[in-house]
């Protein structure tokens, strides 16, 4: 029913709008419409009287609807919808007519257009007030489990936080084990801790933590579902190894007759074909990589028909042979397994351009490598053992040249921004250079050092005045081999001159991009990304862990590149996201969603392929379309996608739309 | 000859069991109208190939299979344009093409229904005419300028060729070849396509012809007798709404004072409000997927040639996302879209800026 | 065996000091099947061609080219215009994308040359590399009398073969092209990091000790990765790299000189031509008599 | 070293403005990352680095361009334009900067003066004039 | 009306998201447009009904405007292609009866982009200025020659 009672009150907002807009014409022009019982302004409507004035008017005037003409919806509508509600009318019989942003001010200079367009805006918004249906919040099941994609620093913090709190938490890594970037590192800036030192321990206690299911080596297969009822489906990829057999002792890495380059250590060193990613590894497992293993290469091959095997021919099993526990079967144990949760916190990380993508700055060069892989090298872990050595030859590097923005900073050959850890980071293994070769020259070539944070710029002093790392304002533009050197092409653009220097060695502070697959994931989880993968939060401010499906968040540099005290702390952030609706046993949800009308719907689906969500489905019998509730988010494709009215979003219905368009659109 | 011979074979494959039910054309009085039998002993009440098309024939598949597949197997006897509409009708979920095998022809057009009333002519004689390539002069203007006249592979199961030649039958799909093979009937060929290019050639002259232009002018002009009836609607094959949104009362009822103070703003208003705007929004609703049968413009009372309105601008639309109607097998542009693409409808001059 | 006949351009250069150049490739088509005919009225590409916005002049000679050849395109009914300098090769190109990129300045064009036929666009300039491989290197494979195995040469573009990017015809900072022909001639190709640097250019004229500095360094590197001789395919850089050794010689006491050829007079030893009168050493300053001497 | 004195906001500046237009170039996108200076075979040979070029100009002094060296150095070889990371064509700024000299007929180069031409490639020769004379 | 100056009327159907975020951030500003941009806050640019803008038309409007968010941006992941669609069809269907299609304008303006609001909203009015009034707001009535 059309409601018939509508109060309007007109916000002075100081004289942000009264200066402009003659607030007390708009009330009488307004006050004479039939279907408005009451009119009035006051000087801030956000205040607590203002409040009162509308609580008091709408039970003595006995409102059956209410517009507030005063700033953006964004501001103040869920302040004007909660003083309706105490004076006991339905929230969703509130409109805000938004006359500040979008009258006053745009238009201060022609006090009698903003007027009339007050006017006009406050009496579009009663013609769409009129036909609001009052609405009581959604209520949703909630499954009080988690989900975390991703096993770096980020996701590891998440879900450990989660699991602390009680929450049953499922972990998903790609990789064999958890860890992430962070595991690569030498040593981490400012501070000079060695990760292996501070993140095992985290690492560790996700492993055995009695709250945290691990699957490692794992992918997202499909999320279907909604907030607070995911249903995931897991793909556990092949490992050709019984897990829950092996104990990680190592011994099948002895015997193992081949070698690849290894991907933990980014091909700064080889592995075994049946390989433990390291020795910190959680879980500390074996697998086969089956591209390499001889055995299951050849039973490829005789599987596609492409050799008949000999009899009697031993195939090579000697990691099976020496398997005491005998967990390696070289059976393909891929599997698909599903898990519920209410939440998902995404922190898929980040990886860094190719080296290869740069060959004017020699790239091609066995030892000019990107920073990641020279942290390997950097690590005492790593394939030397924290004493950087050339990869082509093993020498000790008598020179070693850092360039800056690599692809960063650069929309012509990478990406336009500013990757953000590089300029720390390679101070850091300048200063590791200095530390384990005090004779090593070192030369970084900057263009700007971006050192904000917590001890940053004094971290950078530290390298400039007391390991003597020279620092040289000026992008190379060059690297080529010449003999056994490398010749560094630069300029120094502080005192104009170029600059030319040979090395032993060049870094590549290469730009950072969303991990790979990323897009792939964010498609299945039905959430925004860019062009360079990084996933899109709903506001970079105020909402930086928020993706537009509920119950979605992101956290570390799945978001935008970010180093580990920012990573760690949004993957707090993002587990405080997750308890937040997983403390409550229901959650509530914005009712303003696409209805059907059945007795209208012709089921012909065009509605269907409209929605985002997969929100709607015909159904077969009634041959009608349905909406799950749940999954809609209220856009209005399918609405207007409708021919007729047969599906609408409630209170944006097309006939209040069209009243509302006609007020607008009239010329007198 | 051509009826006798589609009989034979409709007779033939009931006793095959290859169908449970035909349906297909049978003579009224005055017309013809579509008819549903399901035995072979009245396979003599139709005329599968009919001069008079009163409703489109996927229309009438519609109300057979929309709330559940066919529960026979069922052979439909479909012109061109219907099986093209039955394909259209299918993606939009209303056709159940389940248990339907559908058979179209080389079709030499409909007389418009009225005029056969007054002036009826055979079947036969039409089909001879389009034997040797020709096509009657009386027949309506949108099976003139049809761009689609024969049998099209993929539109349907089976074709039958008339064309210059004795009646040969052809599959357009697997359904179709399998049916076909059962029969034990040897697929032919035939050349068609100077006859169908023809038609196209036709088509192209008369809408460069026929466009109406000129905007508000043109339009009332064109719809200045229109009595806002709907029947185009009615009859419209793909407007299979159940209500239609322009007669929506809860959106289009308004209070005295708005039509007051339209006819003080616009210098006088006519009435009804909502004629021009009923067909324009029609043309939006379901342009892109107008077959072309010409239904809307043989419907209406006032003989409004509606064709030159549905068929031009839903050509153009069609045009803009290089859609075929009822021929691509991909969904109607109403129903999908791609992340990069019509770039010139954006901005003011199109286009980036 | 009946010539495939081609639109060649040789510009002017080759008219003259690089006799050397345009000989070898028009006996290196010949032995490949091509009978390479020179653009009927051709005029100079000017040699440079113009970057600013509001200026058409250094397009219209181009475009006037562009006519000849699509002229001459309708008898022999193939489109392509090969030229092996690069600079001809560039203008031409770079004309042909500027106009089609740019109709107005076309149409401006148009109305200057009102006693010509309009340009439609159609001719397809190709450099005589992307020719060659688009025909098919195999085709070269198969002509190779006398492999040149053991020289080892270092491949230089230069500039104009591959910048702008729209008229590269390989990876900017990393070609392959001309190494993938050498190596199909037999020779050993050595990674040469400055094959896509400046020679100096024009400068030649006025400030030749500049470009003597640049023929030092191209030289002395090429020498210090171990090369025995450099290609090029360009009449200025091969002016520059090869003359400009006398001045760099006066002012570097240790520099030692490198033979400078052409692409195509390698190909034409290869394929076992061995005359003065295709090959024109004596156009040289540094003679490669003695460090090709095995195959001559 | 030497003091410059800003009288006007470049971006009104009506010389750097021609500049933008004869070039097509927004010269305020260089942020003086300095990559051009770096791979310019010539560099050695200017007076004002090519970065420095577009602080200049980023500071309206055109003057100091128009009697440096540099865009009579620059042998138009498009390294630092295909290198640039904000896409800028600095080839065609140098252009610009020639043209304002040689569109008030300044000469650079006198053809008569030029040693051994009979030794010199034409299009050395070509391309000398048409970049020095007008 | 034709003794006074030609003030057009123009209905924008704002997205929530982007587009009215812009508007907000366009009057904050304080940037100044013509009060003739008659706005309306849709939640998508993909709710908009091609029939509310004829219909807006139809009513007086001499241009409508329809703002989204960039492609990519959506916040409804992939709204605004749809919107495009929707626009194609009506501003193909207006040109193809002889109608100014350009009475019809889709903007894609995210919410950081308030000058770029103010901007469109000036050169629009400005562009629609020049046109004069829209013939389709006269249809089907007697006036508007």
């Amino acid at each position: 029913m059309a409601m018939k009672r509508i109060g309007v009150f007109i916000c002075h907002c100081g004289r942000n709008i009264a200066g402009t807009v003659d607030v007390k014409r708009v009330a009488e022009e307004i006050g004479k419409r039939e279907d408005v019982a009451f009119s009035t302004t006051y000087v801030f409507m956000c205040s607590q009287p203002g409040q009162k004035l509308i609580e008091d008017s709408i039970k003595e005037y006995n409102l059956d609807g209410v517009v507030v003409a005063n700033c953006s919806p964004t501001l103040h509508e869920r302040t004007m919808r909660n003083a309706a509600a105490r004076a006991g009318l339905n929230p969703y019989r509130v409109e805000i007519a938004n006359i500040r942003e979008w009258a006053a001010w745009p238009h201060e200079d022609n006090p009698e257009a903003a007027t009339r367009k007050a006017i006009r805006i406050i009496n579009a918004t009663i013609e769409k007030l009129k036909a609001n249906a009052s609405l009581e919040p959604l209520e949703v099941p909630v499954i009080r489990r988690a989900l975390v994609i991703g096993g770096g620093v980020a996701g590891i913090q998440a879900a450990l936080d989660l699991a602390d709190a009680g929450i049953e938490t499922v972990m998903v890594e790609r990789e064999p084990s958890i860890g992430g970037n962070m595991f690569r590192l030498s040593e981490t800036f400012p501070t000079l801790d060695c990760p292996q030192c501070i993140l095992t321990p985290k690492m560790n206690d996700v492993g055995g933590h009695p709250n945290i299911k691990l699957y490692t080596y794992s992918e997202i297969e499909d999320v279907s579902g909604f907030m607070g009822n995911f249903k995931v489906k897991i793909k556990k990829k092949a490992t050709f190894v019984d897990w829950d057999k092996c104990t990680g002792c190592g011994e099948c890495l002895r015997v193992c007759p081949v070698s690849v380059k290894s991907e933990y250590d980014l091909g700064m060193k080889d592995r075994t074909s049946i390989y433990i990613v390291n020795e910190q590894a959680v879980p500390l497992k074996a697998l086969i990589d089956q591209d390499s293993c001889i055995r299951l290469k050849f039973e490829k091959k005789v599987q596609e028909g492409k050799i008949k095997p000999k009899k009697n021919v031993k195939i090579c099993s000697k990691c099976a042979d020496v398997c005491e526990p005998e967990a390696i079967h070289f059976k393909n144990n891929e599997e698909i397994v599903e898990e519920e949760v209410g939440t998902i916190v995404v922190a898929t990380g980040y990886e860094v351009m190719p080296a290869e993508a740069f060959p004017e700055l020699g790239g091609k060069y066995p030892d000019v490598i990107t920073a990641l892989q020279f942290e390997r090298l950097l690590s005492p872990s790593g394939p030397t053992a924290g004493v950087p050595r050339r990869p082509s030859d093993g020498k000790i590097p008598k020179s070693i040249a850092f360039v800056h923005c690599v692809g960063s900073r650069d929309p012509q050959n990478g990406v336009p921004y500013c990757s953000r850890i590089c300029c720390m980071y390679t101070i850091k293994q300048a200063m590791l250079v200095k530390h384990a070769l005090p004779d090593t020259a070192v030369y970084d070539f900057y263009i700007d050092i971006r050192s904000n944070g917590k001890g940053y710029e004094e971290f950078y002093h530290r390298a400039k005045e007391e390991y003597g790392v020279n620092f040289i304002r000026g992008k190379v533009s060059k690297v080529y081999k010449v003999g056994d050197k490398y010749r560094v092409q630069g300029v120094d653009t502080l005192t104009g001159r170029i600059v030319e220097v040979d090395v032993d060695m060049v870094i590549l502070a290469t730009a950072a991009k969303g991990s790979e697959g990323v897009k792939e994931l964010a498609k299945k989880l039905r959430i925004p990304y860019d062009e360079w993968g990084w996933l899109k939060e709903v506001h970079l401010k105020l909402k930086p862990l928020d993706t537009p499906v509920g119950g979605v968040f992101i956290a570390g540099a799945a978001q935008f590149i970010k180093d580990i005290t920012d990573s760690v702390a949004q993957g707090s952030g993002a587990a405080a996201k997750s308890l937040g609706l997983l403390s409550k046993p229901q959650l509530e949800k914005e009712p303003l969603l696409a209805r059907v009308d059945t007795e209208i719907c012709a089921g012909c689906g065009r509605c269907k392929d409209q929605c985002a969500y997969g929100a709607i489905t015909i159904d077969p019998i009634r041959h009608v379309s349905v909406v799950n509730e749940a999954l809609c988010e209220g856009c209005g494709a399918c609405s207007a996608n409708c021919p007729t009215t047969a599906i609408q979003v409630v209170n944006f219905k097309k006939g209040q739309i069209i009243r509302a368009v006609d007020i607008l659109a009239e010329v007198f | 000859m051509s009826n006798d011979m589609l009989k034979k074979f409709i007779v033939d494959a009931f006793e095959k069991g290859l169908i449970e039910a035909v349906m297909a054309p049978a003579a009224t009085k005055d017309s013809y109208t579509y008819a549903l039998i399901t035995k072979k002993e009245d396979v003599d009440k139709i005329t599968p190939i009919a001069p008079v098309m009163q409703w489109n024939g996927a229309d009438m598949l519609r109300r057979i299979t929309k709330l559940k597949k066919s529960e026979r197997k069922l052979l439909a006897i479909l012109r061109p344009c219907e099986s093209r509409t039955y394909k259209e009708l299918v993606k939009f979920n209303q056709i159940n093409p389940e248990n339907i095998i559908v058979l179209s022809y080389d079709c030499p057009g409909t007389i418009h229904a009225r005029n056969f009333k007054y002036e009826p002519v055979e079947p036969e004689n039409l089909v001879e005419e389009i034997k040797n390539g020709g096509k009657s002069e009386k027949i309506r203007d949108a099976c003139k300028v049809c761009e689609y006249p024969a049998p099209i592979p993929g539109v349907g199961d089976i074709g039958l060729g008339l064309v210059n030649t004795d009646p040969v039958f052809f599959s357009l799909s697997d359904k179709g070849k399998e049916f076909l093979g059962a029969m034990g009937i040897t697929e032919g060929e035939r050349d068609a396509d100077a006859w169908v290019e023809e038609h196209r050639k036709r088509r192209e002259e008369w809408m460069e012809k026929e466009r109406i232009t000129g905007g508000r002018k043109g339009i009332e002009e064109f719809l200045s007798s229109c009595l806002n009836c709907h029947n185009c609607k009615d009859m419209c094959p793909i407007c299979f709404c159940k209500e239609c949104f322009f007669e929506d009362h809860n959106v289009f009822d308004y209070e005295s004072n708005k039509f007051y103070n339209w006819a003080d703003d616009k210098d006088g208003i006519r009435l009804p409000t909502d004629r021009s705007l009923f067909h324009i929004g029609r043309l939006i609703h379901m342009g892109t997927s107008c077959i072309g049968c010409g239904l809307c413009q043989q419907a209406c009372p006032m003989d409004i040639p509606l064709y030159r309105l549905f068929g031009i601008v839903g050509n153009d639309l069609q045009k803009v996302f290089n859609y075929k109607p009822g021929v691509d097998d991909n969904l109607p542009p109403v129903m999908e879209f791609r992340e990069d693409e019509l770039h010139e409808f954006e901005g003011l001059l199109g286009g980036e800026e | 065996m009946e010539l495939k006949k081609i639109m060649f351009y040789p510009g002017c250069t080759l008219k003259g000091v690089a006799k050397n150049l345009e000989d070898s490739t028009v006996e290196s088509a010949r032995v490949l099947g091509y009978d390479f005919i020179e653009l009927p009225g051709w005029t100079c590409c000017g040699a440079v061609y113009g970057l600013a916005q509001d200026s058409v002049k250094f397009t219209i000679a181009n475009v006037r080219n562009l006519i000849r050849a699509q002229e001459y395109a309708e008898k022999i009914r193939d489109n392509r215009l090969v030229a092996v300098c690069s600079m001809c090769y560039n203008n031409l190109r770079r004309a042909h994308l500027d106009v089609m990129k740019n109709r107005d300045k076309l149409q401006t064009l148009d109305l200057f040359m009102d006693e010509e036929p309009d340009y439609k666009g159609e001719i397809n300039v190709q450099h005589y590399l992307t020719f060659l491989k688009e025909e098919g290197f195999d085709k070269i494979a198969e002509n190779v009398k006398k492999p040149l195995k053991g020289l080892k040469v270092a491949p230089y573009y230069g500039c104009l073969l591959l910048r702008p990017d729209e008229v590269a015809i390989d990876d900017r900072e990393d070609p392959h092209i001309l190494e993938e022909l050498l190596e199909i001639l037999g020779a050993e190709v050595v990674d040469y990091p400055l094959k896509n640097e400046c020679c100096g250019s024009y400068h030649t004229v006025d400030k030749k000790e500049f470009v003597a500095e640049r023929t030092f360094k191209l030289v002395s590197v090429a020498k210090e990765v171990g090369a025995d001789i450099i290609t090029t395919s360009c009449p200025l850089c091969f002016f520059n790299l090869d003359k400009r050794q006398e001045i760099a010689k006066k002012k570097h006491s240790g520099f030692e000189h490198m033979p400078i050829v052409y692409f195509t007079q390698l190909m034409a030893i290869a394929f076992g031509i061995n005359d003065d009168k295709v090959l024109h050493f004596e156009q040289h300053y540094v003679s490669p008599r003695e460090v090709l001497s095995r195959w001559l | 070293m030497m003091k410059y004195t800003i009288k006007e906001d470049p971006h009104n500046d009506e010389r750097v403005r021609e500049i933008m237009e004869i070039s097509g170039e927004n010269i305020f996108a260089c942020y003086q990352c300095g990559r051009c200076s770096s791979g310019c075979p010539m560099a050695e040979f200017m007076d004002v680095l090519p970065n420095q070029v577009f602080m200049f100009l980023q500071e309206g002094d055109v003057d100091t361009l128009l009697s440096a060296r540099t865009p009579w150095v620059c042998a138009a070889c498009f390294t630092c334009t295909v290198r640039c990371p904000v896409g800028l064509d600095l080839a065609a700024v140098m252009e610009a900067l020639r043209e304002l000299q040689l569109r008030k007929n300044y000469d650079y180069v006198d053809p008569y003066r030029v040693e051994n031409r009979e030794e010199l490639p034409p299009i050395a020769l070509v391309s000398n004039f048409r970049k020095f004379t007008p | 009306m034709s003794e006074k100056e030609f003030e057009p009327v123009i209905v924008g159907f704002f997205c929530n998201w982007c587009t009215s975020a812009a508007a907000d951030l366009a009057g904050t500003s304080r940037l100044h447009y013509p009060a003739s941009i008659r706005p309306i806050r849709v939640m998508c640019s993909s709710t908009v009904d091609p029939v509310y803008l004829i219909r807006a038309l139809q009513e007086g409007a001499d241009a409508t405007i329809l703002g989204g968010c960039h492609p990519g941006d959506c916040h409804y992941i992939t709204g605004n292609y749809k919107a495009r669609r929707r626009v194609a069809i009506v501003k193909t269907v207006l040109k193809s009866l002889g109608f100014e299609d350009d009475r019809v304008l889709l903007e894609w303006i995210s919410g950081s982009e308030g000058p770029k609001f103010a901007r469109v909203m000036n050169e629009y009015t400005e562009y629609i200025k020049k046109k004069g009034e829209a013939d389709f707001k006269y249809l089907d009535s007697l006036g508007g020659e």
